[in-house]
């Protein structure tokens, strides 16, 4: 619920603040005049000016890699998980709304990932809506929206010369109240505006049809479709390392001197290796079977085990292929 | 606060055994380095783990003794990449880790109060050694109905568990038949597939289950031929394997369909597998 | 083997010595080191040797993995062209080692760390000679800090 | 100049012939994308379908990447009984596309028999992240050409917007050095004049003026983007590697992390291993997703190639590759002497 209001000018003051108690994460341009995410404080005032961000800010609750333990001389040593607070200014909703994807996987089950855990724990989000996506853009047709909050403590936008705030957690009531100070209420009048302003910008987006998606494609398994839609694909890791839900990982050794460090890194599913067994056998032998499994985890096994698509549509895989495909197209196809 | 589930059991290697006549199998007897870590590693026979070696990382095994072995855990290994290669250079009491138990068990609940035929052909028998003894066991063996074992395999010198076998053998509690494709001058037992000794013998499928274990053509055979004795599909239980890294569900690439084999397997029947994509 | 294997870890403690993994040919480099060492040749026991079939096994990973893993400098060394065991192992290499080298040159690591030679099997006197400049050149530059994997 | 769209008109045709006539089993050439600025690879196996096909300015893609898999040989002689006999490819190639192919001919990863090349003399094709950056925050809705080849893009708000055209230009294509394809079976187009251009030269050069520790911090800075994807390496037409050696686990050379030594690592390794095989299409920068140069260091080979032994990969089809190969006197000036 939208309900206070910052001048942009003070939001420097805001995000010092946060900054005294924990790491900062906010909107900043790159030497390639692109926003990124970066730590707090930066050079000059945080960018309010943006589409997305091209990573996602996943890295910040699983890192491209990460140490899970150390062996020295016969010992197991732990890393010290941090009991810093992360604060996240910036995110884009559809972003905040992949951490609860994430959250599934890594908080649910049986067994809790202990990493994820603590740094998800300690993080709060505070997204910002957006005005303008792009035509890549598709959260609405996924159930997210420009301005949804799920997976955000504080939904934000920005309205003329301010920047409007609303709790949507606990932790995010809490955040709100420790800067009181900074903030007053919101006129009726703006929070009208920023609703209306929200509403447009859903209207900007073209839907694609994921009704029965699950369905769709599990009665597309055996498709010729999977052949064609991936003809072209190059094998890289490009969507799954740009994409905010793709969580899959390695656990490789890395020895250096007399450390034996144990360290989870990156995966994806498009590489040979990734499920290549010791003995030679390839479940998923080609880019047919290799991008079918990208789909299916993200359209069907998703939601059939968490009852949520592990898409979010930001349009990051999109955008960036570097031979153009396009999953949108296939979810068209598919069953159609 | 919950174990790290990343973090390995501290153990040691006590015995290692060649198993096979082309000595590329062995089979690791462990033991927990601390008592703690032997009480919190509850598992039962069809699980497996996670064995770990720093510098070379981790690779998963079924386990291959039963709960009712107690004080150690067995594990047979073939030497095929990197790490096992590694884990074959090494003698007792080399220091190793182990993660797990993982995956689900044989369904022991639904296996108790029926006949059971065991099938399997060569280096994947390790779990199906398992089972056999936690059956044997003297509390055990009255829960159970008859027990019929198949072992096939290329060559006698590569039947696992000789020991083991010629003990089954001496007992009047189960049928242990032994089969090989190419026998050699003292063979005296089956020659040909597994699934000619099992259709010979003709088991009632009534009130049975059927557990099979093996290299992917002898599944498929065997299948075939538990159909013809009518054994249903939610009769007929087959244990996986699957590249595998965390164990525990999350890393992403053991699924088949929605389904993760380290985690709502290795185990699984016949009818849960025909719901699921053909891609293992 | 030669003598050179048995490198003393640098005579006090913090003292940096320079690290030279060097890659030598079975049959003509190889021999040359064990040439110097029985003829009690005099040079710098900072080396550390690799035996590898023919020059041109020499894998460029082979040098990048050693920089990264703590080497101050590596040298190769193959049979004079002519004179390769395998005919022309050393003539296919030396495009691979000028290419190689250059390529480090220009991504910044200084080329003194990355160095290559022809020594005969009878150059024992050539080997030490090399080694000891290798050595020099490496100790004015010092410590290794660049591809290295930090700890 | 022929425009864009006549080339366009003739390649239809020409694909169409090819497949209506059974003359290839597989055309590979470009369609529309889902973005103005970019164009996706397309595998057409029907006649009819050929006007799906398109030609304009930003059909970058190098299409002989697709080649060694449609030829890849079979894994042992049971596959090969029963592989089928491979295809006839039709390919939609431009100049550095051609010396690809050249190349792949020469280290007998595609047959020269078994391929009809249509060649299109290349006026230079427009990098779309070069002109996504020059829109800054708006986004174009569509994109064409004026006839002095400037790049004209409408934007979100309906306004039309004129990019020139040596500002959106592919790094690579100002560096071109031979455009119109020198083998080919259909030409399309007139042969675009071969500029010898110093670009790559001077590109060069301003780095190499740098002092080695420079270098070494700016190549630290450029590569600690890396986010180790792959995309480089997989857009390459000459890494067909069926087991690449920065994939191997036995051992692993290269960590599978980013840490900055194994990033370079890969780098390296990666620059490396195109020495005397890199036919300068950019595919890899281009394919970056995070807009690293990945040329930065295979540019310099290239040009050490050429000083060194007067060789340009993909120039030649009967040419021996340039590292499988050797002269008696061969430069050795690098070598130490005592």
């Amino acid at each position: 619920m939208i309900d206070k209001r910052i001048p942009h000018t003070d939001l420097d003051r805001l995000l010092d603040r946060l900054g005294k108690r924990g790491a900062v994460y906010a909107p900043a341009k790159d030497e390639a005049g692109e926003a990124v995410l970066a730590a707090w404080p930066q050079s000059g005032p945080a960018v309010l000016e943006y589409r997305n961000f091209r990573l996602s800010p996943k890295a910040l609750v699983l890192p491209q890699n990460q140490t899970l333990m150390c062996f020295k001389n016969g010992d197991v040593a732990e890393p010290a998980l941090s009991d810093r607070e992360t604060f996240l200014f910036g995110v884009r909703p559809c972003d905040a709304r992949a951490m609860l994807a994430l959250d599934k996987v890594f908080l649910g089950g049986d067994q809790h990932d202990p990493y994820y855990a603590r740094r998800r724990a300690k993080m709060a989000v505070i997204a910002l809506a957006c005005a303008r996506p792009t035509s890549s853009c598709f959260c609405t047709s996924v159930g997210g929206g420009p301005g949804d909050a799920a997976g955000a403590d504080v939904l934000a936008l920005t309205l003329d010369a301010d920047l409007l705030l609303g709790a949507a957690t606990a932790k995010g009531r809490e955040l709100l109240a420790s800067v009181a100070d900074l903030l007053t209420d919101a006129p009726p009048a703006a929070v009208k505006e920023a609703e209306e302003q929200i509403q447009a910008a859903e209207n900007q987006m073209a839907p694609v049809n994921v009704d029965n998606i699950a369905l769709r494609l599990r009665d597309a398994y055996d498709s010729p479709l999977w052949e064609t839609a991936s003809q072209k694909c190059l094998g890289c890791g490009t969507c799954s390392y740009l994409c905010p839900t793709c969580h899959c990982f390695d656990i490789t050794d890395d020895v250096r001197g007399g450390t034996v460090r144990r360290v989870r890194t990156w995966d994806c599913c498009a590489y040979p290796l990734f499920t290549l067994h010791a003995s030679g056998h390839n479940p998923r032998p080609t880019a047919k079977e290799r991008w079918r499994q990208r789909m299916m985890h993200k359209f069907r096994y998703a939601a059939e085990n968490f009852d949520q698509l592990f898409c979010v549509g930001c349009g990051r895989c999109i955008r960036n292929c570097p031979v153009s495909m396009d999953l949108r197209t296939v979810l068209k196809e598919v069953g159609a | 606060m919950a174990r790290n589930p990343y973090l390995p059991y501290p153990a040691r290697i006590e015995e290692v055994a060649v198993e096979n006549a082309a000595r590329d199998i062995k089979t690791f007897r462990l033991a927990f380095a601390d008592p703690e870590s032997a009480a919190e590693f509850r598992y039962m026979p069809g699980q497996f783990a996670e064995l770990s070696l720093p510098g070379l990382g981790e690779a998963p095994f079924g386990i291959a003794s039963s709960p009712t072995e107690a004080g150690y855990l067995l594990f047979s290994v073939k030497r095929v990449g990197l790490f096992t290669g590694e884990l074959h250079s090494l003698e007792a009491p080399a220091p190793i880790g182990i993660r797990g138990p993982m995956g689900k068990p044989f369904p022991w609940d639904r296996m108790a109060g029926k006949d059971l035929v065991i099938v399997g052909g060569g280096f994947a028998f390790t779990t199906l050694r398992a089972a056999i003894q936690y059956i044997l066991d003297p509390a055990n063996r009255a829960r159970f109905g008859s027990l019929l074992v198949i072992y096939g395999a290329r060559t006698p010198g590569e039947l696992m568990y000789r020991k083991d076998l010629a003990e089954w053998q001496a007992r009047d509690d189960l049928q242990v038949h032994l089969t090989v494709d190419e026998p050699d001058a003292d063979w005296k037992q089956h020659k040909g597939v597994v699934t000619t000794v099992l259709e010979g013998l003709k088991p009632s499928s009534q009130n049975a289950l059927a557990v099979v274990c093996g290299p992917p053509v002898m599944i498929r055979f065997a299948l075939l031929s538990l159909g013809k004795l009518r054994f249903a599909d939610d009769a007929i239980i087959l244990s996986l394997e699957m590249r595998m890294k965390c164990g525990i569900g999350k890393c992403g690439r053991c699924n088949i369909g929605h389904k993760y084999v380290c985690r709502d397997g290795p185990v699984f029947t016949r009818e849960e597998l025909k719901a699921l994509p053909v891609e293992y | 083997m030669s003598q050179t294997v048995a490198v003393q870890e640098s005579a006090s403690p913090g003292a940096w010595e320079p690290k030279v993994v060097a890659f030598l040919c079975n049959w003509c480099s190889y021999a040359g080191a064990d040439l110097a060492g029985v003829s009690r040749i005099q040079y710098p026991p900072n080396v550390r040797i690799i035996r590898v079939p023919c020059s041109g096994r020499i894998n460029p990973a082979f040098l990048l993995r050693a920089l990264q893993n703590g080497a101050d400098a590596v040298l190769v060394s193959g049979c004079h062209p002519g004179d390769c065991h395998y005919i022309s192992g050393n003539l296919v290499a030396r495009r691979k080692f000028a290419l190689l080298r250059d390529l480090l040159q220009y991504a910044g690591i200084e080329p003194e760390r990355v160095q290559f030679t022809w020594v005969s099997a009878s150059e024992g006197g050539r080997f030490a000679a090399i080694v000891e400049k290798v050595v020099e050149q490496v100790r004015k530059l010092g410590p290794n800090r660049k591809l290295v994997k930090s700890p | 100049m022929i425009a864009s769209h006549e080339i366009e008109t003739r390649l239809r045709e020409a694909a169409e012939g090819f497949l209506r006539e059974k003359k290839v089993d597989i055309f590979l050439g470009y369609e529309k994308a889902s973005f103005p600025f970019r164009t996706s690879p397309l595998f057409l196996s029907a006649a009819e379908k050929a006007r799906r096909l398109v030609w304009n300015p930003f059909c970058t893609a190098n299409l002989a990447v697709y080649l060694p898999r449609l030829f890849k040989a079979p894994a042992d002689a049971r596959a090969a009984k029963v592989a089928p006999p491979p295809p006839t490819v039709g390919v939609v190639v431009k100049g550095c596309d051609t010396r690809s192919v050249i190349a792949l001919i020469q280290e007998r990863q595609v047959p020269r028999d078994k391929l009809v090349l249509v060649g299109v003399a290349c006026p230079g094709m427009m990098d779309a992240r070069k002109a996504e950056r020059a829109l800054g925050s708006r986004e174009a809705l569509g994109a064409g050409e004026d006839a002095q080849g400037n790049l004209r893009a409408v934007v979100e708000d309906g306004t039309e917007v004129t990019l020139r055209r040596e500002d959106v230009l592919a790094d690579a294509c100002l560096e071109c050095r031979s455009p119109t394809p020198s083998i080919h079976d259909v030409l399309l187009g007139s042969p675009v004049e071969a500029k010898e251009t110093d670009a790559a030269r001077r590109r060069t050069a301003e780095f190499e003026s740098k002092p080695a520790d420079v270098r070494w911090a700016r190549l630290q800075q450029a590569l600690a983007k890396c986010i180790r994807c792959n995309a480089c390496r997989q857009a390459c037409p000459m890494c067909y590697c069926k087991d690449c050696l920065l994939d191997q686990t036995r051992p692993r050379w290269v960590g599978a992390g980013t840490d900055i030594s194994d990033v370079t690592l890969y780098h390296l390794v990666r620059a490396f291993h195109m020495a005397g095989r890199c036919t300068e299409c950019g595919a890899c920068a281009r394919a970056c997703p995070m807009g690293i140069d990945a040329r930065l260091l295979v540019r310099k080979l290239n040009l050490e190639v050429e000083d060194l032994f007067g060789y340009r990969p993909g120039a030649a089809v009967d040419a021996a590759p340039l590292l499988s190969a050797f002269t008696m006197d061969d430069p050795q000036e690098f070598l130490t002497e005592p």
